[in-house]
């Protein structure tokens, strides 16, 4: 499942609803993205998520069919904010269940490592130099690559 | 056809959406840009590193050679950085 | 921060809890372990989780400080309940917390993988072919060796 | 000597904990091991196969050279499977 959505989401209430009354699961990966206070030592007072409506859902859909051809996950969930956050907020939250926790912590991984490369999301971030949008990491897209199929 | 703009792009070219009617010769995305550079000065500040713009058509990322149309849906923004908030 | 207890545990307010207040976490990954209802092909009615008392704590708390020495994380807190669990009860909770979450996936799974192989835990399962001690797993003594320094 | 049993080293002695005094000749692990199996059958029957006997002395993991005295916390069982439910 996916949603993307301007209001909070509460991490625990969602494991347990994706996994409620399944006896199969042996291990449940969650991962919470936070915004930080600090970002290449500037001061973050507030970041907006601007996003493309329509096709990030697209995206994200395709991302966990994805995640789901790989691995042999009982349940997944991606949610994602967009808007104004402060530090301290949760930005994105992935859930990854399966029998066996290698799949749950791989596809978890895999996961966010697409969302910060595909998912159409923008980060401004209002730091005490200014408004800033930010780059992409060539980080990320190294952390992306790893997942690259050959 | 109908343009989008996301983040930065957005803010030089100074709207998120437009309707434009490019002429025949533009055939592809590679043509659909440079068109479109010449469309404003904004246009132009925003287009003129193409190592740093993206291109979807219809929700899909495609490469400059990818033909568009009048009835495609054509988004232009920079590189994507969504996630979580950790560098 | 770590805990032994016999009751259930709730991994929401457990997350919560551990990062309160804090502005300098970008991500943090949560593995929550669960009861399956098939064990080797027999079904699980329910399953009795024996431990030392005194030696658990003590490696549980060995397990953390390493993985906090081994990756910079800003909070980790294991929980590991004990006593008769049925499928879909929660077993163990390993919540890890880094300002990267490279490191906070990483030592989420190191520590979990040496949970399964060195904290003083046994398992007896009641199946519907009569009740039997659970077996160590080669595979785990496989998973808990890739973190082995050399 | 304070002597405590898990699972079905456990069971098959027959007790969880037992203080038991062994002579001055179990110096380590491997004679207490050995001394161990000759107090009764279930001690024999708990550790006839050694390759599945693990032992802790004061809370720590130990090999069978390690030495042992009289007012040690010796424990038996068999190897650890903590962790999740998962295989």
């Amino acid at each position: 499942m996916i949603r993307v959505q301007r209001d909070d989401f509460d991490p625990g209430a969602e494991l347990d609803r994706l996994i409620a009354g399944r006896h199969d699961i042996g291990g449940v990966v969650s991962f919470v993205g936070l915004v930080r206070d600090m970002a290449g030592g500037a001061r973050i007072n507030a970041m907006t998520l601007e996003h493309y409506p329509g096709m990030t859902e697209k995206q994200l859909a395709a991302i966990e069919a994805e995640a789901n051809r790989r691995w042999p996950l009982s349940a997944s969930l991606i949610v994602h904010r967009y808007g104004r956050l402060e530090p301290g907020d949760r930005i994105v939250l992935v859930i990854t269940a399966s029998a066996h926790r290698e799949a749950a912590f791989e596809a978890c991984r895999f996961l966010i490592d697409w969302l910060k490369t595909k998912a159409p999301f923008w980060k401004l971030e209002d730091t005490d130099r200014g408004a800033k949008w930010v780059a992409a990491d060539a980080k990320d897209d190294a952390a992306a690559a790893r997942w690259e199929e050959r | 056809m109908k343009l989008l703009y996301f983040a930065w792009v957005r803010s030089r070219i100074g709207t998120g959406e437009e309707a434009l009617h490019p002429p025949p010769e533009v055939r592809d995305v590679r043509t659909l840009l440079e068109w479109l550079k010449r469309q404003s000065p904004g246009h132009a500040e925003a287009l003129k590193d193409m190592s740093v713009i993206r291109v979807a058509v219809n929700h899909e990322h495609v490469s400059l050679d990818y033909p568009v149309g009048p009835d495609d849906e054509v988004a232009i923004f920079p590189p994507v950085t969504g996630g979580s908030g950790e560098p």
